[in-house]
Formats: structure tokens, C-alpha cells, sequence
């Protein structure tokens, strides 16, 4: 063959003993995979792993590439939050053909026996959570808003029918408007503000995460409808528990993000050192929905310890 | 006493030297006209006057006091103004935009004080005798018109010094009129005027003094009224004008061309035609010169002819067969190649080298299916280097390295490459100095010998009377006369290019 | 019109001219149809937009697309000064980014000394502002110091002052930047959200900054020698020009017109993400050409180029209004954008033939 | 080197020409050496980096990164044709958007009077490389019949095609391009993730087109052609070159090159995604420009993009390697581009000055 020679591996090449942990996440704009991101590469340095943190900007070929980086660096293991549940398979797949096992995080991909685990919030849980409060914050009825998240994005759909599973039991609750705002805060806000043009007559908005909530927020505090309007969304950012203090939005439903990115670490850890994690592949940490009244429970991505 | 003198001015581009030490005055009052080849530095050594480039060595003073130029700026400011050869104008602005540019009238609040401009830009107009609005675009200006707006602006400056670099390539004889007439009142003001053209004659018959540059260096200096054209030729190319139109023998051969009845829409506004029922033969062996004012038409004569420009009517027929909508290139495979006139703008690739400037036009000759046959290319460069007698150390030198002269024989030699049946060539001469100039003549006679059928334009009175068979003069889109050579004078010229030009004119818009 | 005639023409001569003029006005009149040809697009947009939805075509409809609009149109402004001079600047939307950043972190407040200093909102601003003129300054600099091409020095930049973005905020959003009461730096909301009579800020600073270039083009000195620059470099350099302080500072002001505008977008959000405004030069770009300017240089105005960002605002709001999917929305785009720009270069060859007959109508025939 | 005098020169004449010559000479060794600029870059950066990190100078790194450039080497190579000729090609990110999902969707069987049949691979591929072409070919009418400025023109299909893969696939990724054994349509999966002698195909393909594209450009008159196109189109049209035909020809091989970039990247994710490829025209200009052309056109070969595109591959790459930041990244590909072509521009200059020499050496003195 070619290539270095096999004993590489086991004496590895960084000074760290226990080798190399790669995260790979999407941009850091979005807090959520900061924090991910950020709870990763601290539990595995407490695990004595050197790391290398990337971001794959949602680009499948550029994830392709950071997964080629850490098969050429003999990484020990990947962590990673992926770029699309199709586009991925095919990564995950030649990184564990390399012998390197993946360990996927809050984006599940359309394949199983490839990731090792695909550690992933309880999206549809959470999704009920979310959608109980919106209802009631609503009063079970009344015009709003879906913002969706990008397409490529499994936990998109899911929430998406975790809404609809709750709302639909309303029939007073009418859906004006649903558009895909892409995960992006920029977007929302315009997009909303041009919806608002066409409803104005609305009570609610519910979107598939915070980011996007957070533009609604500021369209509809730009068109004055904000104390009238209930904004819910999907996360449980430590923006938005600062906009559900102050008020601006009901709800969100908490990921334990740095729950999943540690416990993608520590099995990671477990499969270097035994050959296997313990845990089935897929495994799911139920959301918590946050509101006024237990806001002040929830730090980063997780209850206050 | 000069106003402006330099002394031992040296310049060295890279490795060349354009100017080797050159002693220079311009006296106030006077016309100092200089000479020169190609090359020779005369713009170079203008340049470095008016401040535009910075000399190597040597010294500048303005008024007997030494200066040093650090823009064209501070030497304008000192009243050393220059009208530059290659025309610098803004085709998008309008007239009084480019005539006060760089110099804007202002108003007390910043603005531009366009009502003083506008008044100013007119009454030079009004001067130099050409009723342009100010407001026109100069895109829409021809030629001549264009470079009487840069003369109007280098005389808004109030010169003390004003240089004029070929100011009269493109103007006609009546404005070349207007023009030494604006610059006798110059001189009578006390201004100092350096006075460059290629047109010796025109540029001798108003010189007060003379100075001829050769290869960089000063050779001659003289009071214009002790010399006359053939001292200046012999200083300039130190020799004598022996060759220039080199006598030779026709004979005439078939009917190549053959174009009956063309009309030809001017490309640049469809509502006028450049072309009006336009007939013409040439025959193998036989040089026909197209002679005109500015804009009679010869350009889009020759373009048409090539497939540049598309015709409305009329029949062209090449070696008797009819030539229908084919383009350029067919027209080339034909036998049928146009030198155009701008060599710079139509006529080379100024990113390629010489060998392959000479042989783009004729590349599928070298081509074995779908490759080209560098050892078939290389020969056919080199034997067209030697009969077009391209001065150049190797066909890979970049073109740009060429002087002048040398470039035109390279676009004649591309044309020649592609062994053409007739040869048409579009101011062979312009812009070329009188040792290039023979030798262009010297291949057109010698392709003539060869039985090719050669049409060619000018604006010059000299080549129109000696180098073709028949001369045609053009007027307005149509031939108004037709002369054997030696059957006219300079006079019969004049008459027929203006005078049928003017007689037209009347009798439309009547 | 008058015409500076400087002698009494002879009587045919006066004739003739006066056919070929009376001409000439009648191909000017058809070219001014023409010249509305983006006004037309756009008023077409309208009918059309208003006839398929009727919230379209409200007051306050209107207003929140002009908001919209008003973005991309002070980008537009400044990249059809760099269009102008014949250049192009690639890095317009990443300093969208930096400038918000900037901004999110000296309202987050700066450690001098070991204190924490809040600066007034007014400094903020300044301050993200001079950093976008800042990175204007470097795209000048490669430009006439390096001779680097327009596109390629500021294609460097669309990713350094992305890359310093990304790195002054470790790619995070800053949120809340509302301010605080206490510590005296409240009001940056106020750009991107507040209204004066009922209109947002943001549109009376698109108006404001139309006017003051408009002016600066058409009345200083700087807009002549601007459009010299981009006519004829050479030409304008000869003339006395100082060609390099006009292309420099052109590449200043479309630094600082990014920087408001990425301001307006932190200030509407109350949150400044280092990623804004990604691909934001397209659509700027897209604006200038639709209006009318010529990427070469030298052609183009205030007025067109409004009216192209006007087409593009209109377009994807009322794309959006009408529920058309986004993935529609990129294609028809994209295919206004070519329209348009077709439609320019009929009416380019139109005026070519109107101008021809305008110097047939000058032009003094032969005096023999 | 042969020097075609017409008359034998005289002694003085022969000295000075000598002299001048041999100053040519060593201006023209210097020249090579910085002819080799790009290639010192590449070479700076391979060494900074295999000092740096023991992973990086591994055979099968260099094999991986290689393969990563090979995409971006692909789009560069047909973005040289374009860039050569005086153009430039936005569109190509979204052709291999485009092509992918048209692999895609013809791999998921394409239903013909009510019979869904699954063409085999190589259709697929041709049917893929065809849209490109396409795409292409309306780049090239838009610039050749309509004047559009390629910049604008390709800007538009940018949206287009863009917009053309999100409304085929419903903004969806198609999973599974491995193809199925029953329907006689696996293979697909090859182009990307196939090996020859442990080295991937797609590396092949780039040295494949590299070759074609060096004996296209410098053995048929096509090339020729090309150069002349980019160097002076009126002068080329003038020589009976077919310049629309080279125009529109060099617009539809950009195409064809995204659309083989697309079919790899789908391959070697065995899913294609719409959205695949945004922003890659932007690293192919990089590339091509590192790699010595101008963008006005007429200047730039083969070894120079494919140097270009290993230049901005490797850092990419080798940033990674080293665990540099994403932001630091994106910060250093910027100043590399900007760097790049500041020394490239020296380089002009020095060229320039070389030229002069050699004109010196054979500039005829008087006749005396
Ligand atoms: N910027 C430049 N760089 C290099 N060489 C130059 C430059 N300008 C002029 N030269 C060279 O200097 C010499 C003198 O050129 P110059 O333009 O002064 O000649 P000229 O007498 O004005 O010729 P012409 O009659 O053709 O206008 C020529 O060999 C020319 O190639
Ligand atoms: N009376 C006119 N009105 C408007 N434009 C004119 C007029 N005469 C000539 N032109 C323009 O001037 C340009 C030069 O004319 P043309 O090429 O026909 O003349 P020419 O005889 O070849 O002269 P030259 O080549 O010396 O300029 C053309 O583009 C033509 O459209
Ligand atoms: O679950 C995550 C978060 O909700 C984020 O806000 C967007 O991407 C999703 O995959
Ligand atoms: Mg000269
Ligand atoms: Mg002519």
C-alpha cells in the first residue's frame, strides 16, 4: 500500500497520548453549535485528547473535505453536527472505512450502521413541548406563522410535524403563512417583515429554532405587533431565554446541546479505548421547554447544575 | 530669448535610450518645428518638457531659472502646455467637460461653474471655426473635430509654451488653415510654439526655426528659410529621399475586384450612408489609390469590402465570382485582406509575440487536421520577416518591442501570409516615417509585380500623385474623379476631393 | 437649446443642419423612452405584483420594501462610484459583516486600562464606519499603488474583512445591542428601527446619501474627474486628473456606504452576526448595471441605480408577498437581471444612432 | 535564435547590439526565475507546512489533497479558457449545483410514458456534462449576440441555474447516486470515490483535461485563436479569426468543466445537493490569477492554474491540517490571493523592463 506505515496509528503522531478528537460543526453564528462545538473540545481535553474544531458552513463538499483532514491527520474519532442527512452518508461512510468511528450530534443522517452513534435531541418531544406552550399562549386559536429550517436538515421536517401533530388538534388555530427561512436570523426578519405586510392580522409565530425566532421578534417589534403576537421557538438559546425574560418571546424548547456534544465525547473516548461505545447508535435526550416562569433554571444549552 | 530650454537631456526606457543628451530652446514669438523619424524622440523629448515624463539626466530651465517638473501639472502651471500625438480625450463627457478638465471653473460653493465654461468653451470654438455645441459628446465627434477640441483645450490654458505633437493628422486642409492661423496670432502674442508632424511640407511651411532629431540624438538646427524638404529628409534619415517612390513598370493583368454599384450604410448611423453607388475595378498587377477628406469614406469602403461592415447593395466580385454574405475569413480564404488603418487598435495582438502577429490570419495553412505544424509555421514567419524586411532580433519578440514602422510591416506581412489575390490597405502610411514609408511602397509594388490587385487609401496629396497606376477620389461616398498617374497636379487634387465635396452638399440641401 | 454658433452660417448650410437636428430630437425624445427602460421594468414589476396581490401596492407595504430596498441601495450607491471609475468591489458585503461586529463589540464595551468603557453610540458608529473606509483604503491602495485588478484586490478583501470579522467575534452573534440605560450607550436600535413622520430611518438615509452623491457627481469637480477616470484613465491622468486620490477615494466611500449599511442590518436585529451580508456585492452590483451603468466605467447614475435596487427590493418582496418559492424567486432573478441588461444594450445601440445623427447635425461639411 | 537583419550590420552597430543583447539575456534568466513565482508559493507553503506538521508531506495526504483539487482544478482549468479570452464565468458554482442534480434525478430514473427507466451511468454522466454545456452555450449567446457583459451574463445564470437545481429538486438532496444492481445503473459512485493504481479518478480527470486543455491552447489554431481573442478582439476579428465561435466555445467548455467538478463532488458524497458549489467560481478565478493570467485577457497557461489551484488547495488544506481557525483561514486565503498577484505584478513590470532590453538589442541604429 501506500501511505505512512501502520504503527502511526497506535504511537500517533501529536504529543497529546491520547490523540486527536475532530469536531466539525456548522457556523458558529448560531450559538447552538458554539456551544456544542465549545462542550466537546472541553470534555475531551479533560479526556487528555488533542483536538481540532471546524466548521463546515452547511457546505457538504467542505465537510467532505474536514473528514478527509482528520483521516489524513489519524484522528482517533469525529465528532460531528453534519451538513445534510443525505449528503453526509457518504463522508461518515469513508471515515469509518479509515477506521475512525463518527459520532453524529443533533443531526441525524438517513442511514444507519455508518455513524457509530448519532446522538440527537428528541426533536419530535420537543416539538410537542413547544407547540403545547405556543397553543396555549394563543388561547387554542387564532392566524400565525411557520418558519421552517433549511431543507437539508432532517430535524427541519421533524419539527415541522411535531407542530402540526398538536396544532391540528386546534381548528381554531389557522396557519396564514409558512416559509422556509433557511436556520438564518437575517432572513426571517426580512421575510416576516414582508409577511406582516400580507397578515396583519396574526397572533402567533412559531419557528423551527431561535435564530429564526429572534428575526421574527425584530419584525414584529418594528411593525409594533409585538405584545400582541406570541413568538415561540426551538433551542433554547441563551438569547432567546434572554427575550422570554424580557418578555418578547413565550417559549422555547430547550436542546441539551452540550449534553449531547459531552456524551458524544465520552463515548467516543470509550470506543478508542474498548472498540465499542456501549450505546445503541441512536440515541435521543429529551428537550425541556423554557418559559418566563422557569427561565432563570437554564444556563448554555443546558439546566443550570 | 528661449522661454523653455533644455540641455543635455538623456532618457533611457529600460535599455533604451530614447534620448542621448539633446540640447533644446523654444523662443518666444517662434515656431521651432522639429523633425524626426519613428522613434527618433521627439515626443519623448516633448514629454519631458511639459513635465509628463522625468528625464534620466539633463536639466530643464524656464526662463534661464532651472526647474524640475514633478507633474504635468506644475509645468502647465508654469505655461508649458501640450496637445498630445496620441489624442486624450474622454469619449463619455461632453465637449466642455473635456475642454476644462483637470481645471475646473469653480463656483464660490465647489461647484462647477458650468455657465463660465460653457461660455468660455464656445467663443474657442468660435475661434478655431468649428460650430460644435458644447454639450455634445466627443464620442460623437469625428476624428478631425475631436482633435480640434484637444487644440482648443491646450489654447484655453493661456500657454507660454505650447507644444504640438502632431496636432493635424486628422484635421483637413481647411482647419490645418484655421489652425496656423490661430497660431501666427499665438506668436504674435509672444507665445513660443514646438511644432512635431510627419507632414514636412505642411509642418516647414510654417517653422520659424528647425531642429532634427536622428535616432535619439540632435543632429541638425537651422533658420527655417535656409532649408528646404530635402535637407530636412537626408538629416532625419541620413540620406537622401532618393526611394521613396520607387518608378516601376505595370502590367496589367485580369479583373480581379470588381465592385458595381455599392452602397454601404455608415455603420455608425444607419440613417447616412458612407457608401452611395460606389463602382470600382482593379485589375492583377495594378495599384489604385482611393483618395479623400476625412470621412469621404474610403474606411468604410475598404471594411465593407472585407466583411466588416455590412453593405445594402451592390454587386462585388472577386477574380469573377460574386461575393455574397461571407465574413471576414471566408473573404481571407478567398484572397481577400484588408490592412486597416489603426495598426494598434485593428491591426496586432499586442500580448503575442511577432511570429504569431504574422501568422494568425493565415494559421490554417499550418494546420495538419486539427494540429498546427510548428516547422510549417516557422518558415513561413521567417520567409515573411525577410521579404517584409521586419526589423526584429526574433520572431518571439513581443510586438510591442517594434517601432512603428516595423509593426506596419508586420500587419502587412500577416496579410501578405495569407497569399491573398488582392490586397486592400487602409492608410498603409499613416503614423509611419519616411524610411518605413518606402519600404511599404517598395512591397506594394513588388506584390503588384507578383499580379496581386492592390487598393489603397491616403490622405496624402505627395503618395496619391506617385504611387498608383489610377488614383479615385472620393467624395461623400462616391468617386467624383479618376486620374492616370501623372495626369494630375496638386491642385486638380484639391479641387476634385473639396470642391466636388462642397458642390454635392449644395446641391442636397437645396 | 441654444447652439454656439460663431459666424451666420450660409443659408443651405443652416438647412441642412436644421433637418439633421430636428432629426436628431426625434431619435433624443425616443431615447428618453428608452432611458426609463429601468423605470419601466420596474413599474411593470408593480402592475404586475399588484394585480396578482392585493397587499402589495399598500402604504406600508411599500414603506417596509423601501426599508428593504434601502440596504442594498446604499451599497449600490457606493459600488456605482467604484463602477464608475471602471473598478468593482467584491468586498462590499463582507465589511456588512465587519462593521456590525465592530459595533457589537464596542457596545459590548472596550478594556482600556483595565476599566471597561462604554462608548456613546455616536463613536460606535463612527468608529464601525471609519473601519469600513478603512478596508475601502486598502482596496484603493492595491489598486493604484499595487495595479492589482479591482476584482482580484477586493476578492483578497471579500475575504480578509470576512476572516476579521469571523476572528473580532470568535464567530459569534452578538445579541442585544439595544444598549443599556445605565451605561449610557442606548439608541443604536434607532437606525434600523426607528421612524421619523412614520418612515424608517434607514430610508431618509438611503435619500440622504442619494442626494449628497448625486451632488458630489454631478456638481464638484470629483464627479467629472470620476467619470474621466473611468472614460479614459489616460486621458484624465494627462489632463491633471490626480486619477489615483479619485480611484482610492472611491473605493472609501463604497467601504463606508457597506459599513452604514451593515449598521442599519445589526441596528434592525438589535444583534450583529459576522456572516451578514454574504453575496450582498451581487446584488449591489446587480443594481448599479440594472440601472444603466457600464461595467467599463464612465456611464452610469444615481438615478438608475436606485431604480435598479428598486427592481431587485420590489422583486423578491413580491415574490415572497405572493407565496412564489424561493427556489422561483433565485431563477427569475437571474433572469432580470439579464433582461435588463439586454434591454440596455438595445438601448445603447439606439442611442448610438440618435447620437450619429446629432453630429450629422453639427458637423460643418467640407469648406472648400 | 536567428536575427533577420535586411543588411549586414556594421561593426559599432553589431557591438552595441551584442551588449544590449546580453543585458536582455540576463534580465530574461531573471525573468524565469520569476516566472516561477507561483510555483515558489506553492513550494514556501509545502515547506512551512511539512515543517510544521509531520501529517502534511504524507503520500496519502498529498494524494487526498490533491484530490480536493482536483475539483476546483477542473472549474479552473475551463475558467482559464474564459479568463484567456477576456471574460469571466460566474455561473460555474451553480452548474455543478446543477449537474449534480440532474445525475441525480436521471439516477432515480426518469419515467417515459408511464415506464420508469433508469439510463445507465454513462448516460447519466453525458446527459450531466450536456446541461453544463448548455448552460454554457447560453453564457456564451448572451455575451456574443446580446453584448451582455460576461460578467452580467454569467451573474444572471449564476441565479438561473442556481434556481434551475432547487426547482428540479425541490431544494432536496438525492440520496443513494450508488445505483442499484437490478436496475443496471451502479457505477456512479466510482468517478469520485474510484480508485486506479490507489489513486483516485478524479485526479486522473484533472491531468486527463489538463493535457487536452494544454494541447488544445498551445497545438490547435483554437488556441491561437484564443489568445488573439483575449489580446485584441478587433484585431483577431480582422484576421479572419472566428471570434464568437471562440467566444462561445470557451463559455460552453467552462460549463462542461463545472458540470464534470458537479458529477465528482455527487459522486463522492453519493448524494447530490442543490445548493452544491456556491461561491467555487470565486476560488477558480483565485486559482487561474495566482496562476499568472490577467484578467483582461491573453496572458495565462495551464501550468500556471493548476499551480494556482495548488496553491489555494494546499492552504486550505494545510491550515486544516494544522488546526489553524476556520476564521484564520478564510483571513490568509485572502491576503495569499492578494500577495499573489502583488508579486505577479512585479513580475509584469520586471517583464516589461526585459522587453526594453531586447527591443534595445535590436533596434536598427541610423543608417548612416
Ligand atoms: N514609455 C516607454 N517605454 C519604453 N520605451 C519607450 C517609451 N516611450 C518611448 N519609448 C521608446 O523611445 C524611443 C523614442 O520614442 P518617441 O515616442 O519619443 O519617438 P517619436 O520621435 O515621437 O516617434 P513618432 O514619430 O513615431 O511619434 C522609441 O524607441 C520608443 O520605442
Ligand atoms: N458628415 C458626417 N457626419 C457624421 N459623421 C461623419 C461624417 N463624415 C464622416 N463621418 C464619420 O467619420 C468617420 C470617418 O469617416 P470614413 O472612415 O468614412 O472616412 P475616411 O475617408 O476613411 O477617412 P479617415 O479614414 O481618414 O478618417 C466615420 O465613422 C464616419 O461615420
Ligand atoms: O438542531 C439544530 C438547531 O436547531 C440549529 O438552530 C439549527 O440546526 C439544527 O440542526
Ligand atoms: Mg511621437
Ligand atoms: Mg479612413
Amino acid at each position: 500500500g501506500c501511505g505512512g506505515s501502520d504503527d502511526d496509528a497506535t504511537s500517533g503522531s501529536s504529543s497529546d497520548a491520547g490523540g486527536l478528537i475532530a469536531i466539525i460543526t456548522p457556523s458558529p453564528d448560531n450559538p447552538f453549535f458554539k456551544a456544542e462545538a465549545d462542550a466537546a473540545a472541553a470534555k475531551a481535553k479533560s479526556l487528555g485528547y488533542e483536538t481540532s474544531v471546524a466548521s463546515h458552513d452547511d457546505d457538504p463538499n467542505k465537510q467532505s473535505e474536514l473528514i478527509d483532514a482528520a483521516i489524513s491527520r489519524k484522528a482517533k474519532a469525529i465528532v460531528l453536527d453534519n451538513a445534510g442527512a443525505d449528503a453526509s452518508i457518504g463522508p461518515v461512510q469513508k471515515a469509518k472505512d479509515a477506521g475512525i468511528p463518527v459520532f453524529l450530534i443533533d443531526r441525524e443522517i438517513n442511514k444507519t450502521g455508518v455513524a457509530t452513534a448519532q446522538i440527537v435531541s428528541n426533536n419530535a418531544q420537543g416539538a410537542q413541548l413547544a407547540a403545547q406552550e405556543f397553543v396555549k399562549g394563543m388561547q387554542s386559536k387564532g392566524n400565525y406563522v411557520e418558519l421552517t429550517g433549511k431543507e437539508s436538515d432532517t430535524n427541519a421536517g421533524v419539527r415541522s410535524k411535531g407542530y402540526a401533530d398538536v396544532i391540528s388538534q386546534y381548528p381554531a388555530m389557522k396557519k396564514v403563512a409558512s416559509v422556509s427561512a433557511n436556520w438564518d436570523q437575517q432572513e426571517a426578519f426580512t421575510k416576516m417583515e414582508t409577511i406582516i405586510q400580507k397578515n396583519k392580522d396574526i397572533q402567533g409565530v412559531i419557528a423551527g429554532n431561535d435564530t429564526m425566532a429572534l428575526g421574527a421578534v425584530a419584525a414584529l417589534k418594528g411593525a409594533g405587533l409585538l405584545n400582541k403576537v406570541v413568538v415561540v421557538g426551538f433551542d433554547g438559546s441563551p438569547d432567546a431565554i434572554a427575550a422570554i425574560k424580557a418578555g418578547e418571546m413565550l417559549a422555547t424548547a430547550l436542546q441539551p446541546a452540550a449534553l449531547a456534544a459531552e456524551n458524544a465525547v465520552t463515548q467516543a473516548d470509550k470506543t478508542i479505548k474498548d472498540g465499542k461505545s456501549g450505546e445503541p447508535e441512536k440515541q435521543s435526550i429529551d428537550c425541556e421547554i423554557v418559559t418566563k416562569a422557569n427561565a432563570d433554571d437554564f444556563g448554555v444549552f443546558a439546566r443550570k447544575s | 530669448m528661449s522661454v523653455l530650454s533644455a540641455s543635455q537631456i538623456t532618457k533611457v526606457f529600460g535599455g533604451t535610450h530614447a534620448l542621448k543628451g539633446v540640447d533644446f530652446a523654444a523662443a518666444a514669438g517662434r515656431v521651432t518645428a522639429l523633425f524626426g523619424e519613428n522613434g527618433a524622440g521627439k515626443s519623448t523629448l516633448m514629454k519631458i518638457l511639459a513635465g509628463i515624463e522625468t528625464p534620466t539626466t539633463g536639466h530643464i530651465a524656464v526662463d534661464g531659472e532651472p526647474v524640475t517638473f514633478g507633474s504635468a501639472r506644475e509645468a502647465a502651471d508654469l505655461g508649458i502646455v501640450i496637445i498630445h500625438q496620441e489624442l486624450s480625450l474622454c469619449a463619455n463627457l461632453s465637449v466642455e467637460d473635456n475642454l476644462f478638465l483637470g481645471r475646473e471653473r469653480v463656483t464660490g460653493a465647489g461647484a462647477v461653474d458650468r455657465k463660465t465654461e460653457r461660455g468660455l468653451a464656445a467663443d474657442i470654438l468660435r475661434r478655431l471655426e468649428e460650430e460644435i455645441d458644447p454639450r455634445t459628446l466627443v464620442g460623437e465627434l469625428r476624428l478631425g473635430q475631436q482633435q480640434l477640441v484637444e487644440i482648443a483645450r491646450a489654447l484655453l490654458q493661456d500657454a507660454r509654451v505650447l507644444i504640438m505633437d502632431e496636432p493635424t493628422s486628422a484635421l483637413s486642409e481647411p482647419e490645418v488653415e484655421v489652425l496656423f492661423r490661430l497660431i501666427r496670432e499665438l506668436t504674435a502674442d509672444g507665445v513660443a510654439v514646438v511644432y512635431i508632424s510627419h507632414h514636412l511640407d505642411e509642418a516647414l511651411s510654417i517653422a520659424d526655426d528647425v531642429v532634427v532629431l536622428r535616432d535619439g540624438s540632435l543632429v541638425a538646427t537651422s533658420a527655417a528659410k535656409d532649408v528646404d524638404l530635402g535637407w530636412i529628409v537626408r538629416q532625419m534619415v541620413g540620406r537622401d529621399q532618393d526611394s521613396l517612390f520607387p518608378e516601376r513598370d505595370t502590367v496589367l493583368g485580369d479583373e480581379l475586384l470588381s465592385v458595381t454599384d455599392l452602397v454601404v450604410p455608415d455603420p455608425s448611423n444607419n440613417d447616412r450612408l458612407a457608401i452611395d453607388g460606389l463602382t470600382v475595378r482593379v485589375r492583377a498587377g495594378e495599384i489604385v489609390g482611393l483618395y479623400g477628406l476625412m470621412g469621404a469614406g474610403r474606411t468604410e469602403l475598404l471594411e465593407a469590402l472585407a466583411g466588416r461592415i455590412p453593405i445594402q447593395s451592390g454587386e462585388v466580385r472577386l477574380d469573377g465570382e460574386p461575393l455574397g454574405g461571407e465574413g471576414i475569413r471566408d473573404r481571407i480564404s478567398r484572397g481577400l485582406m484588408l490592412v486597416p488603418e489603426d495598426r494598434q487598435r485593428d491591426g496586432l495582438v499586442q500580448t503575442m509575440t511577432v511570429g504569431e502577429n504574422l501568422s494568425l490570419a493565415g494559421l490554417l495553412a499550418f494546420a495538419k487536421r486539427i494540429f498546427l505544424s510548428r516547422s510549417r509555421e516557422d518558415a513561413a514567419v521567417q520567409r515573411t520577416i525577410t521579404d517584409v524586411t521586419v526589423k526584429t532580433s526574433s520572431p518571439k519578440s513581443p510586438i510591442g518591442a517594434l517601432s512603428g514602422g516595423n509593426q506596419q510591416k508586420v500587419v502587412i506581412g500577416k496579410a501578405l501570409l495569407t497569399e491573398p489575390r488582392v490586397l486592400l490597405l487602409d492608410e498603409p502610411s499613416r503614423g509611419v516615417d519616411v524610411g518605413a514609408k518606402a519600404d511599404v511602397f517598395a512591397l506594394m509594388a513588388e506584390q503588384a509585380r507578383r499580379g496581386l490587385a492592390v487598393l489603397f487609401t491616403t490622405s496624402e496629396a505627395e503618395e496619391a500623385l506617385h504611387i498608383p497606376d489610377r488614383l479615385l477620389v472620393l467624395a461623400r461616398g462616391r468617386i467624383v474623379g479618376e486620374f492616370r498617374r501623372g495626369e494630375l497636379t496638386r491642385e486638380d487634387l484639391m479641387s476634385a476631393s473639396g470642391g466636388a465635396a462642397s458642390a454635392k452638399q449644395t446641391g442636397e440641401a437645396s | 437649446m441654444s447652439t454656439a454658433t460663431a459666424q451666420p452660417p450660409s443659408t443651405e448650410r443652416r438647412e441642412a443642419a436644421a433637418e439633421a437636428a430636428s432629426q436628431a430630437k426625434r431619435l433624443r425624445m425616443l431615447d428618453v423612452v428608452f432611458e426609463a427602460r429601468a423605470f419601466i421594468a420596474l413599474a411593470v414589476l408593480i402592475i404586475v405584483f399588484t394585480l396578482l396581490s392585493d397587499t402589495f401596492l399598500t402604504v406600508t407595504n411599500v414603506i417596509t420594501m423601501t426599508k428593504h430596498v434601502a440596504i442594498n441601495g446604499i451599497l449600490a450607491l457606493g459600488m456605482l462610484l467604484v463602477i464608475l471609475k471602471g473598478g468593482i468591489d467584491l468586498s462590499v458585503g463582507s465589511i456588512v459583516g465587519l462593521s456590525g461586529v465592530v459595533a457589537g463589540e464596542l457596545l459590548g464595551g472596550v478594556t482600556l486600562f483595565g476599566v471597561i468603557a462604554y462608548p456613546p453610540v455616536w463613536v460606535v458608529i463612527l468608529v464601525a464606519i471609519a473601519v469600513g473606509t478603512f478596508v475601502g483604503a486598502i482596496n484603493g491602495i492595491l489598486v493604484t499603488r499595487f495595479n492589482v485588478a479591482p476584482f482580484i484586490a477586493t476578492l483578497g478583501m471579500l475575504y480578509v474583512a470576512r476572516g476579521a470579522a469571523l476572528l473580532i467575534s470568535d464567530g459569534e452573534t452578538y445579541p442585544n445591542l439595544g444598549g443599556d440605560e445605565e451605561l449610557g450607550n442606548t439608541g443604536f436600535d434607532w437606525l434600523g428601527t426607528g421612524k421619523v413622520l412614520g418612515i424608517p430611518v434607514s430610508i431618509y438615509l438611503l435619500v440622504i446619501l442619494a442626494a449628497v452623491i448625486t451632488v458630489l457627481i454631478r456638481k464638484a469637480p470629483f464627479g467629472r474627474w470620476l467619470y474621466a477616470t473611468g472614460g479614459n484613465e489616460r486621458a484624465a491622468e494627462l489632463s491633471g486628473v490626480p486619477v489615483r486620490s479619485v480611484k482610492a477615494r472611491v473605493y472609501m466611500i463604497s467601504g463606508a456606504c457597506a459599513a452604514l449599511s451593515g449598521l442599519i442590518i445589526a441596528s434592525e436585529l438589535t444583534s450583529a452576526a459576522p456572516q451578514a451580508g454574504e453575496t450582498f456585492e451581487l446584488n449591489a452590483i446587480a443594481a448599479v448595471v440594472i440601472g444603466g451603468a457600464a461595467l467599463s466605467g464612465g456611464r452610469g447614475n444615481v438615478r438608475g441605480t436606485l431604480v435598479g435596487a428598486f427592481v431587485i427590493g420590489f422583486l423578491a418582496d413580491g415574490l415572497v408577498n405572493l407565496g412564489v418559492s424561493t427556489f422561483w424567486q433565485i431563477a427569475i432573478k437571474g433572469a432580470v437581471i439579464v433582461l435588463a441588461v439586454v434591454l440596455d444594450q438595445g438601448q445603447q445601440r439606439f442611442k448610438k444612432r440618435g447620437a450619429a445623427a446629432a453630429a450629422a447635425a453639427q458637423t460643418a461639411p467640407p469648406k472648400a
